[in-house]
């Protein structure tokens, strides 16, 4: 299992250089200054000449993109914002919580929320229940997150006044946001975990512990829930990466001090390293949750647990 | 057979699966009786309705789509079909246990096989959790396998031990009926034999009785003590094994016997009954094998046979040995 | 049959490897066998021993890892491209599954068309629609079915399909691999009869993968037996049905369940699983099931030898022990 | 809720702004935001009153010796917020700071002369200037350019000063999370009257309608930039009070002046009469800012009120067209960036050339791209701002339409001898109803020759609660909060 | 099965084998048993029909302004509203359904062809050439899709084929991904091999049998993904890496309306129901199609 692990983090660094060369290019591409952002459009255009020579943005595109690898593997330094001046790191420390605070309550939600939907939805398949659940399922996923996160704000906050529309200070303020990121994941967990668990209870070995006459709650429970959650892990692995990246609306809606916005802003702002910090964390972070989500599986499929080794 | 030899008696079975292409009418006005400590064997094709009418009787059939329209199943002289689930659940396991057609499947590949057996039980038997992982050791060495494997999954057994665990779970809380369905079709040939040979003797210490569910008239041959032919729903004939085998008398169960290769004789061709199996959901009037018969009459067009007795206990359901 | 003695295929020393994460896999591991021209060549043995492998590498669906195939004297492993287009068209395939078999989005005609196809066989599309119609009716298929799409049809007509594909490019070879092996005893038995029609009506020359052994007797005129990858025993039908000579062979014929309560046979029942093809130790690939080895098995791999005229047995004790 | 949250004794004040801060360290940004928070920790040689007069701050007094000298006496006894005291060499220092790292300020700064520090001792410096410039002591009420730093928190701060920031304002740095909120505490050393609450908390809330929901709920006390939408809830609410201050930046359409057909007066001129600016600004800003009607904003020294609103006169435009020759119009392209009101006038202004048979084209660029493309000069007609940043009307002109600042700030590539001139005389002379008369005259040729059309005059429009006292809105658009106090503090 | 013509047909003329329609009206007879997958496909024409015919049914121009009229609630007049500029929103979304189908489909059509290809080269060949292409996916795969859009779109800048193409590319991987899982498994079919038998070359394997078979997990992903194109497109106009003013599309019209969402709810709530409705439809129908071209569910 260590070996499997260690193995899968070494696997890491190619990809991550393929990230950081993606993203690199990307930037490279992008029109706009970077130095012209960082002095303001009334700077003349002398001190922007000389600071992007100070920048080095008038080197060759290799020379560059070998100046950060070279710094980020062998220094471990993601360089300083062009903007802020502070370090990379610190600057992607302060949000990076914020957002996977965000994200981990919106997969928590959906998790609560999506997982019992479904069970109870492939259970009474074909119940009203289930078809209810399965229309709200889908208006979840069709739902622009940014026009939930408006109705939301428009009614807990607006209309009820019970809950802060921005910031993200306490639990109460984390409820809206963590909805309306999760809105989608909760509808696509629950479609999952049905569809999962419809395949699942038809299954031989469900129809053996029936034929056991267990109850058939614990059927579904000891049975049918472990098998029918081993897709669902995988699913909600993306998901979770997902909510990792796709935090960007929700929290230019709930002005949420993440890791997206800084992105977003970062982009705008052409602060390459902080743009490139930004993904390379993220992209950590996906793997890292892809590692988790694979032994996890391991944890609830023997089968999986043996191909490790 | 007098009524209180009885162990099952099923009359009048119709079970219906109701798909958006129409019914299928899986099994239709069945009737069928076992008696204790008895091996029926029951022969069908594909889509006969022998694992329906298994199911029926462990009131499983997946539902919807599958509705058990109509009859009684009466076992140990009461009718399962009156039962609550909870009785229902009482008597699954316990009473009447099943093994299913393909061991690869039947095993929840995420629990070891011992938490498998002893959850059987520990729903049944008045034990604790250790005893009753006692007691699958005990049946896993019965059916053959060391009982150092008890922790295994499901995965790290081959077909046959999967199969042989099956069986343990279904001998475990030593039940009056097993319904076998085609427990060992998946298997290859010297594997079968060995869990055929492991099923008569465990069949005779526990003294239980069974319906064996195949489409392979060898296997019958081996093991069962009556016979059961199915065709479309239906039984058409039933009888004792040597009287069946030695007698044959209706015509699919001829052509049946026909359609094998023989291993002992020269065939230069094999007989084969024309035309196929018919469509469940759209089933031909009259008897249903009629369009397949070489004797079909008008009257196998228009009225449907009823069982009838041909020699004492050999029960046929065809015009032709009618009055 | 027809001119016995000539030999359309020879196989000597093939080989096929697989690598797997967990070694190397032996699938086929240096068999040694021929083919008469017109005769059916049976070959059985359990699910995973490499029947399929040979007779994929047989016609190069697969490429050997070594050894060499001699068709008509020439080595066909060694062909370039447009011999092997060449040898294509006179050795075919037909296939077990009668689902995957046939390309769902293709109408019975296209599967048939494609051979005469993609060889360019007819210039124009009356001809070739003319032999289209030709082929289904040999096979016996209703021509109605031309536009139909394989799912419309039953397993047998659907095999009937594959066997028309395999025709029409008039083979003088056809490996058969397991071609009725998921279909019901009637079906088979109408499957097994057009194979034999065939076979006389074209003079064919058949490798017959199967492991139902009643099947393989009776479309056969010599049979081979497979064990983990190597032939263990290669005779004529009935000599080997009479007289087995390896143990596998004698327990594998035991443990056929026949059809019929007067015969009584006695039982070989086989410890143990198939053991796992990867890497497998030196020595006699059945010792660990056999009832008779000794050290010598271990060490020392038996060669296939010629025991009598016709009769091959790959065991250091044939013959001479008395079982 | 409300009442509760005016009941108890508030001893914070929490602001609302639209942005985060980018860099605490004046010489590393030039961005409002920034400067609104550094407006509460630094202060500069000299301030303004309230008739944009220049009058002493850190520096006690200041004299000018001679066109390009200056002597400034420093207040004794003033601490920075690390404890150091407030010495010549100090100021010395930012300035030459200034003048090698602050690229972002050399518009500001641009005109000191680096060798021309004298230290007359701890208290007295004088600093001179390149070339004479009357703007230069109003060019030091800038807060990037003119906020005086403390050597020693500088220089033991290195890369990180702009985390770290040292003042001698009546507010302390104290934390900062980044694009989430700044807070600073009281300054209890401070020489000044101090600020009545020990706690100013600056929070970045983009989305406007969640500022006003917060300000409305009593999370913040002062929200910065509520939108024309919510005016109306502002002033409607008893709980709030609406502030309003028309500022020193200008929103204008903008020529490439040296590409065909823009090149040709009458056309700039065409548009201008085509665009009715004043339903422009109404539907856009909907009674928030002013009608732009001149390059000098109205709270700059020397705004020329006399020019009047632009006419109106699609007839006008159409024989002006005519006569340059495009009759039948033509087919153009209006670049503006992401900002929703730029992008809503260029909607209205395409809409309102179809008269005319201009046919528009509207490409948004992202900031970024946009001032690249402007500065490459591959713009036909653009929407873009300018802000004057002190008060002094030269800030306003020189860069934008002086021809030597072409592709710096002269986006238009507006260049005109006349105009150049008077510029540059204006920027020599002292204040007087000489300059005055130069000032007016420049902008009503600008006017004439329109390389720009006015669109509208920014405006400060604050919602702050209603216990809320002492907040006046500044046409920099940065706000001086140390003033402000609870009504039940007094 | 539709052989009487055929039947008719053969009588007269002897060996022309006329080639049935495929299953196309197979599938369909199969989606009708599904009312969501109906109401799904009936939505997503109408949408069709609607973009094809907006200057039909729109009763006024998408740009045509009239600042008096601004902010005029729902009327007769003015089904939807107008909006700030005194535009009828209801013109607005019948023609924005042009732009979010263009969108949908062209950028879902770049991520077919392009990851397609991939996943189909990927999956055929295997070895080197599969293992390379999908590290490549997978460094892809590794920045979260709405990132790698925003990145792709600010180095293209705003505009609505730079959006289609961000969209576009940053969904390859996933098709790359599927072809070349269906690919996988379709090469293991038998079929294959009896082609390969008959001496088929690879091409004709390739497009002949494995591509047609690769269909339908293709088409009920890019159903899907079409809903997924609209949805990020919106996402990217609303944080203003979208479409150019005044094109009508949905997302930009919800992110240009939220300004007024305390005033003027309705500036929000067309689009946002035009968007959420045709993403429902779309979804309603890619369920429909997974169960209508599901080989289990064949017979
Ligand atoms: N869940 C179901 N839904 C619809 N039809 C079903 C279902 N299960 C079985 N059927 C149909 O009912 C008929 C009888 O099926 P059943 O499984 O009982 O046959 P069987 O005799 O056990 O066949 P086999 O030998 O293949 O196991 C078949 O036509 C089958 O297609
Ligand atoms: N492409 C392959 N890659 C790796 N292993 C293979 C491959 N094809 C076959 N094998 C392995 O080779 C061995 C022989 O397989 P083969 O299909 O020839 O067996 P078989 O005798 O035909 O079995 P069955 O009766 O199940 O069809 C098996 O262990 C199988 O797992
Ligand atoms: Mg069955
Ligand atoms: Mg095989």
């Amino acid at each position: 299992m260590l070996k499997y692990v260690s193995r899968r983090v070494l696997l890491l660094i190619p990809v991550l250089i393929g990230v950081a060369f993606i993203v690199f290019t990307l930037l490279y591409l992008t029109p706009g200054d970077p130095a012209r952002m960082v002095l303001g459009e009334q700077a003349p255009q002398e001190a922007v000449d000389e600071l992007r020579e100070e920048m080095g943005l008038n080197d060759p595109f290799f020379v560059q993109f070998g100046r950060y690898v070279y710094k980020a593997t062998i220094k471990h330094d993601l360089g300083r914002s062009y903007i802020t001046k502070r370090p990379v790191t610190q600057e992607l420390l302060n949000v990076f919580p914020t957002t996977l605070k965000l994200a981990s309550l919106s997969m928590v939600i959906a998790v609560i929320i999506g997982i019992p939907f479904g069970i109870i939805s492939a259970i009474k398949q074909y119940s009203v229940f289930d078809s209810v659940v399965m229309v709200f399922a889908l208006i979840g996923i069709s739902m622009p997150v940014f026009w939930l996160g408006l109705l939301l704000i428009l009614f807990f906050a607006v209309k009820l006044g019970w809950l802060p529309s921005s910031g993200f200070y306490s639990f109460k303020h984390m409820i809206l946001p963590a909805l309306t990121l999760g809105a989608q994941s909760i509808a696509i967990i629950t479609r999952m975990t049905r569809s999962s668990m419809l395949e699942v209870i038809r299954q031989d070995y469900i129809r053996t512990v029936r034929a056991k006459g267990q109850k058939e709650r614990l059927v579904i429970l000891r049975h049918a829930l472990g098998n029918a959650l081993i897709p669902v892990i995988t699913i909600a692995g993306i998901q979770f990466g997902i909510l990792l990246g796709g935090a960007v609306l929700t929290e230019v809606i709930f002005s949420v001090p993440g890791v997206g916005r800084l992105m977003v802003e970062a982009i705008k702002m052409r602060d390459y390293p902080i743009v490139q910090g930004g993904v390379l964390y993220i992209a950590i972070a996906f793997s890292v949750v892809n590692l988790l989500v694979d032994l996890l599986y391991a944890y609830v499929d023997p089968r999986i647990r043996a191909q490790y080794r | 057979m007098s009524n209180t030899d009885k162990l099952l008696d099923i009359k009048n079975l119709t079970i219906h699966y109701k798909t958006d292409n129409g019914i299928v009418h899986a099994v239709e006005n069945l009737n069928l009786q076992l008696g204790k400590g008895e091996t029926l064997g029951f022969v069908g094709e594909t889509g006969a309705g022998k694992t329906t009418t298994a199911l029926g009787i462990m009131q499983l059939v997946p539902n919807p789509p599958g509705e058990i329209v109509s009859g009684e199943i009466f076992f140990e002289g009461e009718d399962l079909l009156k039962k609550s689930q909870e009785e229902m659940r009482n008597i699954l396991g316990d009473k009447i246990a099943m093994i299913f057609q393909d061991p690869m499947t039947s095993l929840n590949p995420v629990i070891t096989v011992g938490k498998q057996i002893a959850e059987m039980i520990e729903l049944h038997q008045n034990v604790t959790k250790n005893e009753a992982m006692k007691k699958a050791e005990i049946m896993l060495e019965k059916v053959g396998i060391r009982k150092e494997r008890i922790n295994d999954y499901p995965h790290q057994f081959s077909g046959g031990m999967k199969q042989r665990v099956v069986i343990a779970i279904a001998l475990a809380c030593n039940p009056s009926l097993i319904i076998a369905d085609e427990p060992t079709t998946a298997l290859d040939v010297t594997i079968q034999a060995q869990v055929l040979e492991l099923m008569k003797a465990l069949k005779k210490e526990y003294d239980t009785s069974m319906i064996m569910i195949t489409h392979d008239l060898g296997v019958v041959a081996e093991i069962c003590d009556k016979v059961a032919i199915m065709y479309a729903g239906n039984i058409v004939e039933y009888a004792d094994k040597n009287s069946l085998y030695l007698n044959p008398k209706h015509p699919y169960t001829l052509g049946l016997f026909d359609s094998i290769p023989d291993l002992e004789e020269e065939q230069e061709e094999l007989k084969v009954i024309k035309g196929l199996t018919p469509d469940p959901m759209n089933l031909p009037s009259g008897c249903t094998f009629h369009p397949r018969c070489p004797n079909a009459s008008e009257k196998c067009f228009v009225h449907k046979p009823k069982m009838h007795e041909v020699t004492p206990g050999h029960f046929v359901a065809c015009f032709l040995y009618e009055g | 049959m027809v001119n016995v003695g000539e030999k359309l295929i020879e196989v000597k020393g093939l080989k096929k490897y697989f690598k797997t994460k967990e070694g190397m896999l032996h699938a086929v591991d240096d068999v040694d066998f021929f083919i008469n021209k017109g005769e059916t060549l049976g070959l059985v043995g359990e699910s995973g021993c490499g029947k399929s492998t040979t007779g994929r590498v047989l016609i190069r669906l697969l490429e050997a890892t070594s050894g060499e195939v001699i068709f008509k004297g020439e080595n066909i492993l060694k062909f370039n491209n447009k011999k092997m287009r060449n040898f294509r068209k006179n050795a075919q395939i037909v296939f077990q599954d009668p689902y995957s078999c046939l390309n769902p989005r293709l109408t019975i005609s296209e599967i048939i068309a494609e051979p005469l196809y993609v060889n360019k066989v007819y210039s124009n599309s009356v001809d070739m629609n003319k032999r289209i119609k030709e082929l289904m009716e040999i096979v016996g298929l209703a021509e109605r079915l031309v536009n139909a799409y394989p799912h419309e049809l039953d397993g047998g007509r659907r095999q009937r399909v594959g066997i028309a594909r395999a025709l029409a490019l008039n083979p003088e070879f056809i490996v058969q691999d397991e071609p009725v092996s998921a279909l019901d005893v009637c079906i088979q038995a109408q499957i097994l009869n057009l194979m034999k029609n065939l076979q006389r009506e074209f003079g064919l020359t058949y490798l017959f993968i199967a492991h139902n052994l009643s099947v393989v007797k009776h479309v056969s005129d010599r049979i081979a037996v497979m064990y983990l990858g190597k032939i263990v025993e290669l005779s004529d039908y009935k000599t080997m049905f009479v007289d087995p000579l390896h143990p596998y062979t004698q327990a594998l014929l035991s443990a056929i369940p026949i059809p019929r309560v007067d015969v009584k046979r006695k039982r070989i029942i086989l410890e143990g699983d198939v053991p796992s093809p990867i890497n497998p130790p030196n020595g006699c690939r059945f010792y660990g099931r056999c009832r008779y080895r000794k050290d010598i098995c271990k060490q020392q791999t038996p060669e296939l030898r010629e025991i009598e005229m016709g009769r091959y047995v790959a065991c250091h004790f044939a013959k001479k022990l008395s079982y | 809720s409300n009442e509760a949250a005016t009941a108890e004794v508030k001893d914070s004040l929490v602001v609302a702004t639209t942005y985060d801060a980018k860099s605490l360290d004046p010489h590393a940004t030039n961005d409002v935001a920034s400067s609104n928070v550094m407006q509460q920790i630094y202060e500069n040689l000299v301030t303004l009153d309230e008739n944009n007069q220049v009058i002493p701050q850190l520096a006690e007094k200041f004299e000018k010796l001679d066109d390009k000298t200056y002597k400034f006496y420093l207040r004794k006894g003033v601490k920075f917020h690390n404890g150091e005291e407030l010495k010549a060499s100090d100021v010395k220092f930012t300035f030459e700071r200034a003048l090698a790292k602050g690229g972002s300020i050399k518009h500001i700064v641009g005109d000191i002369d680096p060798n021309g520090f004298e230290i007359v001792d701890d208290y007295t410096i004088i600093i001179r200037t390149k070339v004479p410039s009357t703007a230069f002591l109003p060019s030091l009420i800038h807060v990037g350019g003119g906020s005086i730093l403390n050597e020693k928190a500088v220089k033991e701060a290195g890369d990180d000063y702009g985390m770290n920031p040292v003042g001698t304002g009546p507010f302390k740095f104290v934390s900062w999370a980044k694009g989430d909120k700044i807070v600073l505490k009281r300054n209890e050393d401070y020489y000044g009257e101090k600020p009545k609450f020990s706690e100013l908390v600056i929070r970045a809330i983009p989305e406007a309608t969640n500022r006003t929901i917060e300000l409305e709920s009593g999370g913040v006390d002062i929200a910065y930039s509520i939108t024309p939408n919510d005016v109306s809830r502002v002033e409607e609410n008893p709980d709030l009070k609406l502030l309003r201050k028309i500022d020193n930046s200008t929103t204008y359409l903008g020529f490439n002046c040296e590409k065909a057909p823009f090149d040709d007066e009458r056309v700039r001129q065409a548009i201008s009469y085509a665009l009715d600016t004043e339903s422009i600004v109404k539907s856009v800003f909907r009674g928030v800012g002013g009608v732009a009607i001149g390059p000098v904003a109205p709270n700059v020294n020397y705004y020329n009120a006399n020019l009047g609103k632009p006419d109106y006169d699609v007839e006008k435009a159409k024989k002006l067209l005519a006569e340059a020759g495009y009759k039948d119009g033509f087919k153009t392209v209006l670049w503006t960036n992401d900002k929703k009101e730029r992008i809503d006038m260029a909607t209205i202004i395409q809409n309102q050339l179809k008269q005319i048979g201009i046919e528009v084209e509207i490409q948004v660029l992202e900031w970024s791209a946009y001032l690249e493309g402007l500065k490459q000069k591959q713009q036909d007609m653009f929407i873009v701002g300018w802000t004057c940043q002190t008060p002094d009307p030269d800030m306003a002109l020189y860069g934008p339409f002086h021809s030597s600042m072409k592709g710096n700030n002269n986006f238009t590539f507006f260049g005109d001898e006349k105009v150049d001139e008077l510029i540059e005389k204006g920027r020599l002379l002292e204040d007087s109803k000489e300059r005055q008369e130069v000032y007016y005259e420049i902008q009503k040729l600008i006017r004439e020759k329109s390389p720009w059309v006015f669109l509208n005059n920014g405006e400060q429009v604050v919602g702050v609660r209603k216990n809320v006292k002492g907040f006046t809105p500044s046409p920099f658009g940065y706000h001086k909060l140390y003033n402000v106090y609870f009504e039940d503090q007094q | 099965m539709s052989t009487k013509t055929l039947e008719a047909k053969s009588q007269k003329q002897e060996n022309v084998i006329k080639k049935r329609k495929s299953n196309f009206w197979e599938v369909i007879r199969r989606l009708r048993k599904s009312h969501m997958a109906m109401i799904g496909l009936f939505i997503v024409c109408l949408l069709i029909l609607t973009a094809i015919f907006a200057d039909v049914i729109a009763p006024y121009g998408y740009d045509d302004q009239e600042l008096s009229n601004a902010f005029k609630s729902p009327s007769f007049k003015h089904l939807f509203g107008t909006d700030e500029f005194g535009r009828d929103i209801f013109s607005r979304i019948i023609y924005g359904s042009r732009i979010s189908l263009e969108v949908g489909f062209i950028a879902v059509s770049i991520s077919v062809v392009i990851g397609g290809f991939l996943g189909a080269i990927a999956g055929y060949y295997g070895g080197m050439v599969d293992n390379f292409i999908m590290r490549c996916m997978d460094v892809l795969l590794s920045i979260p899709q709405i990132l790698l859009a925003i990145s792709i779109a600010a180095s293209l800048g705003p505009g609505l084929i730079n959006l289609m193409i961000a969209v576009g590319i940053s969904s390859i991987p996933q098709y790359a991904r599927l072809v070349r899982a269906s690919v996988l498994s379709i090469r293991e079919q038998e079929f294959i091999e009896a082609a390969r038998s008959v001496g088929s070359s690879d091409i004709r394997i390739i497009f002949k049998h494995i591509l047609p078979n690769c269909l339908a997990p293709i088409i009920v992903q890019a159903t899907l993904g079409v809903a997924f194109a609209i949805l990020t497109a919106a996402g990217l106009s609303f944080i203003g890496l979208g479409i150019q003013p005044p094109t009508p599309e949905w997302g930009a019209m919800l992110s240009g309306g939220r300004g007024y969402i305390r005033d003027y709810a309705y500036m929000t709530l067309f689009p946002g129901l035009a968007i959420m409705i045709t993403i429902l439809a779309l979804n309603f129908l890619g369920d429909g199609l997974r169960d209508a071209l599901d080989p289990k569910l064949k017979n």
